[in-house]
């Protein structure tokens, strides 16, 4: 069933302030009970430039941005037609804002009301237009004052009573001035949620989740270079890791990042970093080195436009390849990735426990429209997986680092231990890791990598799977592109057609068993994907034999894949 | 972060190793009469006199003729890939503050591709030892132009007129960028060597140990070294004003400790401020 | 027809000067008339230990080693064991040097002499062991005296006449005591061949052929980081381009010298730079620079074993997916490969034909087999093709770097080009060039940058193809494992059986209507690569619907996929 | 290599360029306020002083703020990836010498991810001239500590408590490293810094300017700078002992030409001295 919901967006100039106000209206639906997420969107200017707070709250959790907006709230209109790919409009849709909206939007939207939000700050002592929006905002969605006073108190308590005190002023005029408009608030307000809000719901973002998911994994140490928008994961990272007596270092450049924390690894400690495609591309050699000589370690991609430097504020699933197939020579390795910003949690803590018992480098696979999109969700449970790490029962004059074990996964020493010595190595090498160039030191060494990968038994979390059991057709998906698809499937599901879904959330290894099961009776598989060249169908061919008619439905960045995109494409189709 | 596992060797107080018990026993892959020998020799003889035991010592490096020495100490050892030898080192380090690490490379791997690397372990500062071996040149790729190299040193392959350009000075660059010890020692004088590479492994922070290691394949000029070397005729200096007078004019033969500072190494305290992770979750509270 | 020829392999400990009578030999071989191949191999020492010269000699090209040797020729025994796996011996096989052979040889050959080459050497004054056994060597396989004379004199000459002399009486000493041995004289010398030869033949390595290759097709820019076993390329470069007004700069390392050579490129200098897996790692950002600036460029991977440092000095075809692949982002590029080390010349010349045209980047996948393989190979004309890249005809204030044309390349003004001045950018960008972060924009070079690849017309050099039109096998592979294909295709033709041979030589963009054609009337195919995941075979079932059952044949290196294997194979199969 | 194609503005000798003239027109995405503004103005100034035409004039950048300079200049530009701008111009430069190369960096592209490219560009010497934006911060990424930021900056939002590691001294290094030309200027003061600009792209050889050009947005405190720097109180000089002892002490704060070496550029003949491949072709013949 799909699920009912309100999309808003709030557009403001530099300076207006735009952002807060969306991140107010978002903390206060959780206050009042329900679930939500904002994803912003910003000009090219570096800082302080136009932006749009862009939400939908629903009184149940959301995976997706609807395919429309129900609101548009200018602050101003300056620049805001920058945003109108990103909001889209129809006849059902309402415009408020001062003064003429640009035509682009006002030619789509089926009402508009002026209502100049400044000039009714202006009637505040110490009112603030962005406090007015929110109040205009909350108002149309139907919040109660009390959320909305609770995170204003919470967000200006520091800066005393008097902002306090203007600030639910123009809170309140802007209520007052939304009195005039239609409302939109077909959402059951959870009145319970005042007392269960604090416990039962989180306001985080999927940068966040990551950081909490490498920690609940068992993360200790993390060596990083900033870029965008991996950034957050770190700068979450930064001071939650010295109190549980972890450490991030910031280093020098991605190669030393990735460096550092094999380095850490081989310590003993389970180690991550976090970047961007441009970062990834850096690492690869390292990633091989913690292959080869079998050193776990996590790296979360958080994925932007590509190629080069491309569209760093905007989502793309295209580092799939690099991912996956980036590194020289036969290196196999973990590639995960994490399917809604909650899942971000689970999906990292999954791949620390995974890097950890295989002793291998996994590439975590989120991207820009988890990580930078803020959202009300259910708290996310520890599952209490964490990291364990197989070292040797016994050490001896015989202990062999890379002993070919039947599982091929070979206990692990760690310095400190008297008797586990040995030199870790990137070289072809002997059981006991000494440099070799021999065939069958290569080939040993090259099986047991490869088969302690196929041999394990990855459980049900390698994909989400929703839909009938009787359905013919399937859509196939990966990481962010769930959410719509997610929708998408649900709202055929609602008009009586069966569908399936099946979203993977590991990539590698391939597990073919697993999806041949999961396809049972279909005949027609959609492979929805946010790449320019069908990066996930092209894996898909390379490593699955499917059985069935497969098409490809690949969209490039930056604007996001929306429920009806997937929705037409399997309709018309099935 | 993690608890030092396993016991020492040490831990009965009474068993003393000798030099050769730090030898893995696997026999070297370098040329007779390479220098590289002496360094390990020397290495041997630094972690017997130090009395480590060999689990408490891992051995970082590269990749290169020089970056082969971890394989044959029986220390914990790491021969990663070209050039990153100091931020593995690093992430070791900062993780593992009881392990002494000791980190080795040649002159391609430390100050060609890991140039970026030394610049930035200097000014960090973590309490490492950075041992490199200096012959002027790539052996391992078959004798090309490294950043030490003379610039009218014709052999390099890559560089056939000589590479024309002044050699990179990696004491003075070192000191620069903030190295906490600085010494020199020649590889083909175990020692000579061991008192200097004491030193530097006690001294708190990031200690650089440039060491004449000749490659006789590539430049057999280099064996004269031995007889051009000589004792550093002033102590070391903890000024770095007065120690970058003297080492921009080091000919690059004065051996013994040229500088000895006193920053403060860097090492988060890892010590836990909260036994859940329930506190970090409350954030996250609606 | 499978080519006669005779596989000799002389082996000898460190210092005994192994390898230079191995390259007299070939020499002298080819001063005969000859054509053949040299490979070397070492112990694991730096330098100075163990080492076996492997050659096949034969009266026409040959482009593989055989599957066995006839002749071991030991200078000494010390340490060639570690060899075993590297020359395989049978029954016809002739084992000759002083004393026993080590056990693994020895049983398996099937005749033993024992001839003392240092004693020989002792007495001739100034003899040298390594020099009796070229004149051993000679004699067996059947090479004029003249011929080793000649070699002799070129090699010695500098050291005056009394190294020349010592030097033929050593070579004359080993011919006297091969009188003894069986002979394997079964080539016929070709008289013509000495004065011809000079001419129409030459001796080269797959690496020298590379550099050749480059500047023949523009390149007068390289920036380069030794590595093995790409090292010769550059090598080779280093003088020769200043000779030809270009230059080679040795970088610090390998992030700097591939994006030096996107400076030079960008200065309008055709630019290659060549490295092998861990230095092609490091390059993928900025080769992904090169795609989405399009500035073109060239970067050679010759190919060892993986992953991580691996096995420097051995072969593998296991770069293949991260060429393919491993750029972050969709960022279509060019991935060729040569066949053979002869072909080395032209597909590294085509490839930066091919770069410049397209103004993106190539990379040019050889290998560890070809490009340290001496040959004998008939001299590679000049095939004429030269880089010329479009030029805008005129430049005015509309001059867009990135326009959007119909064939996809857009006209690349060059510095001092007035009014043609652009910023190239990594960044998404609008046809000027200025950064976007539009979809349209996004979407528009995209589209571009693909199809300019998709739509040009590679000609029939996108392949080798050899055997019968009706045939209803089909061997498919590509780079260096064609020499080993080849053979075993030519071996199943001579017994009446029908195969077809495809061997890629331009791997991305895939050419599917072309394989298609060529697939004609097949129904079994064997794909045949030197990996150990099969990373060809997965490449082909990514991009290509191939209309046959597939079967796939990975063997990673170290040792080289041998004729035999494949012949086996494909006799089991079909 | 290549032959220098298309006609000079200025060929005609009569048309003379004022400052606007190398302005590509394209707004820039820095805040306002931002010292980057002041840095371009004086690049525009310094370039009609020169009277260089806009297509004899290369600029290359990174990535960061400071390095989308190019875009707003109407000469050719390359905005490459982050940390390599030296390595991009160095391979321009070498094949093109006709061209003027200026190079633009920020404070971490050029000193953090950049670091060895900086070594190694001081060390070789080509006639580059590269102006280092220095806001003692990663501004494109919001707000990180750079190699040059205080120890003490708690601002840093991967580094909570301050770096506690002392800052990078870019000049420091680059002397020791091998940079024929340093400067300092300030990006606030267009007029002061032009003619030292002008002189940087005159020298010969590699020529570093460190510029001060605060960022507003996320250190205000760098508005002082403005206030605080002072021209230097001595002449430059062409001795690297005197310049070590200069800038080892040097505050950050001194204007002005501070070192002028005369070290050769470093540039390969590009004459060809065979007109046919075959001559080289001869070595493969049997
Ligand atoms: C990324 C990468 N680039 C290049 C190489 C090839 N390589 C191996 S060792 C080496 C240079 C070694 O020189 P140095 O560090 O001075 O050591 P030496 O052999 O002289 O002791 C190079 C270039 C490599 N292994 N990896
Ligand atoms: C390989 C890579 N790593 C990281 C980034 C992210 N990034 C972009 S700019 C920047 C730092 C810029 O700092 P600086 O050079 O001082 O320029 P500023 O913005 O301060 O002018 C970083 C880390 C990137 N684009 N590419
Ligand atoms: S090549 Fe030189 S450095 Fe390498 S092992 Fe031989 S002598 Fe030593
Ligand atoms: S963030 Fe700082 S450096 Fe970047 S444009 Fe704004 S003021 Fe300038
Ligand atoms: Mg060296
Ligand atoms: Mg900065």
């Amino acid at each position: 069933m799909t699920v009912p919901s309100i999309s808003i967006t709030m557009t403001g100039s530099g300076g207006s302030g735009v952002m807060t106000a969306g991140n107010l209206l978002l903390e206060a639906a959780g206050r009042a009970g329900w679930f939500g997420m904002m994803t912003r969107s910003a000009g090219p200017q570096i800082r302080g430039g136009e932006a749009a707070a862009m939400l939908r709250l629903s009184s149940e959790p959301v995976l997706a941005h609807q395919d429309r907006y129900d609101i548009l709230l200018g602050i101003d209109w300056k620049n805001a037609d920058r945003f109108a790919a990103e909001i889209p409009l129809d006849a059902d849709s309402l415009i408020v804002g001062p003064g003429e909206a640009p035509a682009i939007f006002a030619e789509a939207a089926g009402q508009q009301f002026q209502l100049d939000l400044p000039k009714i700050a202006k009637s505040v002592s110490g009112g603030r237009p962005n406090m007015v929006a929110l109040g205009v905002a909350a108002a149309i969605v139907g919040l109660p004052e009390e959320a909305v006073a609770q995170v204003i108190d919470k967000a200006l308590g520091r800066k005393g009573a008097d902002a306090v005190s203007a600030g639910m002023e123009s809170v309140r005029a802007g209520m007052e001035a939304a009195k005039a408009l239609p409302s939109f608030n077909s959402l059951a307000v959870n009145t319970e949620a005042e007392t269960t809000s604090q416990e039962a719901r989180w306001n985080i973002s999927g940068n966040e989740a990551c950081g909490l998911g490498a920690v609940r994994g068992g993360v200790r140490f993390v060596a990083a270079y900033p870029i965008t928008p991996a950034t957050e994961v770190l700068e979450w990272l930064a001071p939650a890791l010295p109190k549980l007596g972890g450490a991030l270092v910031q280093a020098e450049d991605e190669l030393a990042s990735v460096t550092q924390i094999i380095g850490g690894s081989f310590g003993g400690t389970p180690s991550l970093t976090a970047t961007s495609g441009p970062g990834l591309a850096l690492m690869m050699e390292s990633i091989g080195l913690a292959v080869a000589s079998e050193t776990p370690i996590v790296v979360i991609d958080v994925m932007r436009g590509g190629p080069s430097t491309g569209i760093p504020t905007k989502s793309e699933q295209s580092d799939l390849n690099i991912a996956l197939y980036g590194l020289h020579g036969d290196a196999p390795h973990l590639v995960l990735a994490p399917l809604t910003i909650g899942d971000c949690v689970f999906t990292t803590q999954w791949s620390v426990v995974l890097a950890e018992k295989l002793q291998t480098a996994a590439i975590v696979l989120s991207d820009q429209a988890l990580g930078q999109t803020r959202a009300i969700i259910p708290r996310q449970q520890d599952v209490g997986m964490v990291a364990e790490r197989e070292v040797p029962a016994t050490l001896d004059e015989d202990y062999q680092r890379y002993a070919n074990t039947e599982s091929g996964i070979s206990p692990m020493s760690i310095p400190g231990q008297a008797g586990g010595q040995y030199c870790a190595d990137g070289l072809a090498h002997t059981p006991t890791g000494l440099p070799s160039s021999k065939a069958d030191d290569h080939h040993l060494q090259m099986d047991k990598r490869l088969h302690k990968l196929t041999n394990y038994e990855f459980s049900s979390h390698w994909a989400e799977i929703e839909g009938s059991d009787d359905a013919e057709v399937a859509v196939l998906t990966w990481g962010s592109s769930y959410g719509a698809a997610s929708e998408a499937v649900a709202a055929m599901q609602a008009e009586g057609k069966k569908v399936r879904l099946i979203a993977m959330r590991l990539l590698s290894p391939a597990q073919p068993e697993k999806l041949a099961d999961s396809l049972q009776g279909i005949s027609k598989v959609l492979v929805v994907e946010q790449s320019h060249s069908g990066q996930f169908y092209r894996y898909l061919r390379a490593q699955y034999d499917i059985d069935a008619q497969v098409r490809s439905m690949a969209v490039p960045g930056p604007l996001a894949i929306r429920p009806s995109d997937v929705l037409k494409t399997l309709s018309e189709w099935s | 972060m993690i608890a030092t596992t396993g016991t020492h060797l040490s831990e009965g107080g009474c068993q003393i190793m000798a030099a050769k018990d730090y030898k893995s026993g696997v026999k070297p892959v370098w040329c007779p009469g390479c220098g590289d020998y002496g360094v390990l020799l020397s290495l041997t003889k630094t972690l017997a006199e130090l009395q480590l035991s060999p689990e408490q010592v891992s051995v970082i490096s590269g990749i290169g003729c020089s970056s082969r020495i971890p394989a044959y100490l029986k220390t914990f050892g790491f021969h990663g890939v070209h050039g990153r030898a100091l931020p593995l080192a690093t992430g070791l380090k900062v993780s593992r503050p009881d392990q002494t690490v000791i980190v080795a490379s040649g002159d391609g791997d430390g100050f060609s591709i890991g140039g970026n690397h030394f610049l930035h372990a200097c000014r960090r500062n973590v309490n490492l030892t950075y041992i490199v071996m200096d012959n002027q040149l790539y052996g391992m790729t078959k004798g090309q132009a490294s950043p030490t190299s003379a610039p009218d040193w014709e052999k390099g392959k890559l560089t056939p007129g000589g590479t024309g350009i002044n050699p990179f000075h990696p004491l003075v660059v070192g000191l620069a960028s903030g190295a906490n010890f600085i010494a020199r020692v020649s590889g083909t004088d175990a020692n000579g060597a061991v008192p200097i590479l004491k030193q530097a492994i006690e001294h708190p922070g990031f200690s650089l140990v440039h060491i004449l290691s000749p490659c006789i394949t590539y430049n057999r000029d280099q064996l004269e070294w031995k007889k051009q070397v000589r004792q550093a005729p002033v102590e070391a200096t903890s000024d770095p004003a007065q120690a970058a007078r003297r080492l921009m004019t080091d000919d690059n033969l004065n051996l013994g400790v040229l500088y000895k500072g006193n920053r403060k190494p860097y090492q988060p305290d890892l010590k836990a401020q909260v036994d859940s992770l329930e506190v970090l979750e409350e954030q996250f509270a609606v």
